[in-house]
């Protein structure tokens, strides 16, 4: 097994990339700092060097216009690219993203594609603060016209933003800031993870978890543990949040009879209320009890590691809200 | 004068154009068979008309809310112009986007916009992509005197500048945003001043002259696709119905001589009465030109008119290019 | 009872503002066309007329500046009421109001109050497009540190508003734009609905419906009509969204066994997958089916009104949708 | 110099309390003792403190990213900010807002901000309520180069403008933003060309000049406090240390005579040398200045140390002005 190639989750997305590039001319990526500095998170180092300043592109600090940049250039045949550093600058490009690239093919009768992927570093861990650090997936899949990915591994990460790069509707890939030196094995050659299907990470009988990013992986560990008691989880990283994958969810949930969905994102209004409520209406008379909600708490993320840390939910959480569901009748 | 009668044939056909079209769908809207918001180009054609008039089918254009001049101007069809208007499957964009989100792809026109200055970054996105496959093409921004106060707008003009791209943005000073002056939301008179901060030539033009506009435009046109960069061109000009509609519904927020002195240097009438004066033209053929138009809008809304409604299941379709897997 | 003095819904909105004002020197009011011209839905009438431009401030189109406007104003001792014309604006000013004003209280270790009002119009059925009909309700409520307020009547407007005024945290009181012409009894008097309490607008045995915003009145509409049919709603509007009063929704969750979810944002990821979902957690054991939710279909708002009508939730859906819920075991 | 000595000491004195918070954070961090990111301001002291001392305890700044600087300069408690550094419960957020959100209600200090140009706008509301109330308070926004090219800036330039407000637009033009050239960005040289597309005077100064950053400053604020509006000041600065962080950690961006060269411009040692030459100081007096801002940066260090940490049940807590009701 030695010679199994690995990669890291930030360098598996560049290699999607590179891959994508060298294969097609028509795409090119912009953003802050990606060119000559291959981005602050180094998830597009050394592009600029093979592709040339023309196809990887050195932004100013303008999310509007980057978005904008990247609308343009998709409805007129590009196939662009373009980064928002960190979530939260999801909000500064709002407009752009919610009101144009969403709704552009529907508002333009169909006459339009819109191949553009923006790329993102989400959630939190770092003691980045209120503004560096949030987790806002659930406003983006509200959003109709919109597709939303969200891997939670380096495999799923080239496999998923090559799917990205190669969907003719807008998308948005967020790169886990807390994963991106997660090392595993990546195949060289290029593959596609097709948006929308989930991946059951783990088969089990006793307990549906559902958790993407990060989360997916503190599950893991939390139904490892569980696994010497004799708590068999099934663990399900929907990968893409939207459109998700609501029959692979609900055959599980219908097979265990008991569901946790897990996130990072605050409780109140995240995803895991649609996983909830459509486990609810599509399996209601399989459930054991209700499904249930691990996420943060209702407050901006904490800035102190003393209180960040408590703040998010960890396998030890995510654990004991398994018995806890467990022990329900 | 110098522009050849062909060419001032086809400035004045393209604002006649708009002037039809926009008068007709003032009236239906005053009779209640519009539904939603218009926004009415009347009094300001010589904008639209001499800047489309210097670019080809490929270049593209972003427009604003008062977007149906921008398209007719750039060639659209009046009968799918007319049938989107009023929300019918044979419309521009099959009745889900009406006035305001009018488009033609294929005329490079990317849309009516009902964001104020969300256009510009799409134009920045497009004249971008006509630089990364060195055709030639070149991207036009229009908006208003308002959206250069918002946010989108300067992203874009500075942006387009940084990358040295082949736009122009054209701006059309009405003196209002809906209701505001612009004395109210600005301490600078005259647009034209913000592009100094980007790097950008900029030029003032009579935008009542539709040849002061299309001479401004070819030339800036010609910069852009000479590699020169962007250029700001900014048209006096001024809308001469209400900001929506074509009455005033509210309170009076233009003083009634104000208009009265710009509608008296109609663009169309000028322009006429100089071409008449100058031998390139006749007040018949004028008229004749008028008639045809009248015929042709007339025909368009026949058309919208018979045109079926969309059905309920269209509603899920083009959220996405394909059904599959979509959300309910 | 010729003498019930009537308001329209933004009327009711007017005079809380006015009489707020003449109360405390420390409002006022800002943003596009509300001065001289009184607000493009004639909502701030007058009243750049009774106290002055100082007070009542024509802003430039700017949506970024007009809540930093109101973040800076509020956090310096003001009571700012700034007008975001459009719900649809508010992706404009998503920065200022998501990464700036929800969360600047908590960043600065709760030094800081924040009594801020951003108001706006929301909802459809104007054939205003998908860029001017969006209800987007959800993504409010799930940012901590906001307050999201939604009156379904003149009545609840003016004592919402008034609270809205009188709070140390940002709201954001969402006007529903075919409600304004809506017209009923409205004390003159000065009073206040206290935010984060929902009104049982009538009472019933059989199903609750939870709506609010235009759709509590459709739902009304409904239940007179199933009432024929001896089938007894109770109609709950939660009139502040975030808070949420929990406790009522349940009870009455309780109490009828079955819960109807109704509104008219986008179903997916809706306001209603979390009340659904909490009253799963909180009531599972007393329901007799799964809580349904009723809200728009995955697309962005068509134009035209022959698609209009039958995207949007209406008496006739709901009522359909409450007889299928009646109907369920 | 035609400053009287005790305003030169009060500025040497605040930008030397900034260098020694800046140097002491940064060796911290380089130990690993401080969570987050850390953006310093050695080297552009000059800027934040002529500004500052140009200022009341009343008149609001807000700040950017880079903010201990800002802090510092209007009168920031040492043990405070350094236990916010920390994320201990004594922070000036108590531990909830870090570097990028340190704040001082209390100094009129509208905090750092993580959203590069999203402090102007809030600056522009701080300088409205000071118009309203009419004590002459000023407001004085700062913001880096790279924040004039984002739209919130913009709109609050605009705003100011239109409004007239008493603000100062203070820019700190480090020619970087981030790890990019100023002219990868933007198609012009000078920030200040952007003043006139707002209709507000501006000047450039040289930033490493706390005497020309102060002149310039007193002038702006004394023109604001009368009713003369906004100005902007472009202060032509340099960071010596990395964007955040002390050494360069990927690649590098800058060429090493560059940093060298405004290195030898250093705005803290150019000042005490000019001092020193005009008799107003010492080289003693220096020594000693430094000597005791030194120990009272141990001092904030140890209380920080041993300042406990915060606990659990405060992640609720100041999410609103009160937890009845709120979701949790
Ligand atoms: C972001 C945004 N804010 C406000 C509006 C409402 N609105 C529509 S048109 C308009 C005025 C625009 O003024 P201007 O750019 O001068 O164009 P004009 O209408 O004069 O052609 C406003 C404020 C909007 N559509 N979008
Ligand atoms: C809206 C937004 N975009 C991007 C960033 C990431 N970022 C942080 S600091 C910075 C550079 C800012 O440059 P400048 O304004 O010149 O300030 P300087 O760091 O040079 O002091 C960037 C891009 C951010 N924090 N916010
Ligand atoms: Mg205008
Ligand atoms: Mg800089």
């Amino acid at each position: 097994m030695s010679e199994v190639r690995k990669l890291t989750y930030g360098g598996a997305f560049n290699e999607a990339v590179r891959q994508a590039m060298e294969a097609d001319e028509n795409i090119f990526c912009a953003g802050e700092d990606i060119g000559a500095f291959g981005g602050v998170f180094g998830t597009y180092l050394g592009l600029q060097a093979k592709f040339g300043a023309h196809r990887v592109v050195d932004t100013p600090i303008s999310e509007q216009a980057i978005v904008g940049l990247g609308i343009g250039a998709a409805v007129t045949g590009l196939r662009p690219i373009v980064d928002l550093m960190f979530m939260d600058f999801i909000c500064v490009a709002f407009d752009q993203i919610v009101n144009q690239a969403a709704k552009l093919k529907y508002m333009f009768g169909g006459e339009a594609t819109m191949p553009l992927t923006i790329t993102t570093g989400g959630g939190a861990g770092l003691s980045a603060a209120a503004q560096h650090s949030q987790s806002l997936e659930a406003i983006l899949c509200h959003i109709p016209g919109l597709k939303v990915v969200y891997p939670s591994n380096p495999y799923d990460m080239k496999g998923l933003m090559t799917a990205c790069i190669r969907e003719n509707n807008p998308t948005i890939m967020v790169k886990h800031k807390r994963l991106l030196g997660m090392s595993a094995h990546v195949p060289e050659e290029n593959y596609e993870i097709p948006l929308g299907k989930a991946n059951i990470m783990r088969a089990g009988t006793d307990v549906t978890v559902i958790a993407y990013g990060r989360m997916a992986n503190e599950t893991l560990v939390a139904a490892e543990k569980l696994a010497a008691d004799g708590i068999e989880c099934e663990v399900i990283d929907p990968r893409t949040l939207q459109p998700l994958d609501t029959d692979s969810i609900v055959e599980s949930a219908r097979k265990t009879h008991k569901v946790l969905v897990v996130h990072e994102a605050v409780k109140f209004g995240g995803l895991g209320a649609e996983i909830a409520s459509q486990i609810h209406e599509l399996a209601f008379d399989y459930l054991d009890a209700p499904v249930a909600r691990i996420g943060a708490p209702f407050s901006p993320v904490p800035f102190s590691p003393a209180l960040e840390q408590h703040y998010l939910p960890d396998a030890a959480s995510i654990e004991a809200g398994i018995r806890n569901l467990v022990q329900r009748s | 004068m110098d522009l050849s009668p062909p060419v001032q044939f086809d400035l004045h056909r393209r604002m006649v154009r708009i002037r039809v079209f926009e008068e007709a769908a003032g009236r239906l809207a005053e009779a209640n068979k519009l539904p939603g918001f218009l926004h009415l180009y009347v009094g300001e054609e010589a904008v639209a008309a001499g800047v489309c008039a210097a670019l080809n089918d490929d270049d593209h254009i972003t427009s604003t809310h008062r977007g149906h001049g921008h398209l007719v101007a750039k060639g659209g069809d009046f009968n799918r112009m007319m049938a989107e208007l009023m929300g019918k499957s044979t419309g521009m964009c099959k009745g889900k986007g009406g006035s305001m989100h009018i488009s033609d792809l294929s005329l490079g026109m990317l849309g009516a916009n009902g964001i104020v200055g969300a256009g510009s970054p799409i134009a920045v996105g497009a004249a971008f992509a006509n630089k990364y496959r060195g055709r030639g093409q070149v991207a036009v921004a229009f908006f208003g005197d308002g959206a250069t106060n918002i946010g989108a707008f300067h992203e874009a003009a500075n942006m387009a500048c940084a990358l040295h791209l082949p736009i122009v943005f054209a701006c059309e000073n009405n003196e209002y945003g809906e209701f505001t002056p612009r004395s109210a939301t600005m301490a600078i008179t005259d647009i034209v001043d913000r592009a100094a901060g980007y790097g950008m030539p900029g030029v003032i033009i009579d935008g009542m002259d539709v040849v002061a506009v299309h001479e401004a435009t070819l030339e800036a046109v010609a910069r852009a696709r000479a590699g020169g960069g962007p250029s700001l061109i900014e048209a006096k000009t001024y809308r001469f119905y209400n900001h929506h509609g074509i009455q005033n519904l509210g309170l009076k927020y233009r003083p009634d001589d104000e208009v009265a002195q710009w509608k008296e240097r109609d663009p169309i009438f000028t322009f006429e009465d100089r071409m008449i004066e100058n031998g390139t033209m006749t007040r018949d053929r004028v008229d004749e030109i008028w008639a045809g138009l009248r015929g042709e809008i007339e025909v368009a809304i026949k058309f919208a008119e018979d045109s079926p409604l969309p059905t309920p299941d269209q509603i899920l379709v083009d959220v996405y290019t394909s059904m599959t897997g979509a959300a309910q």
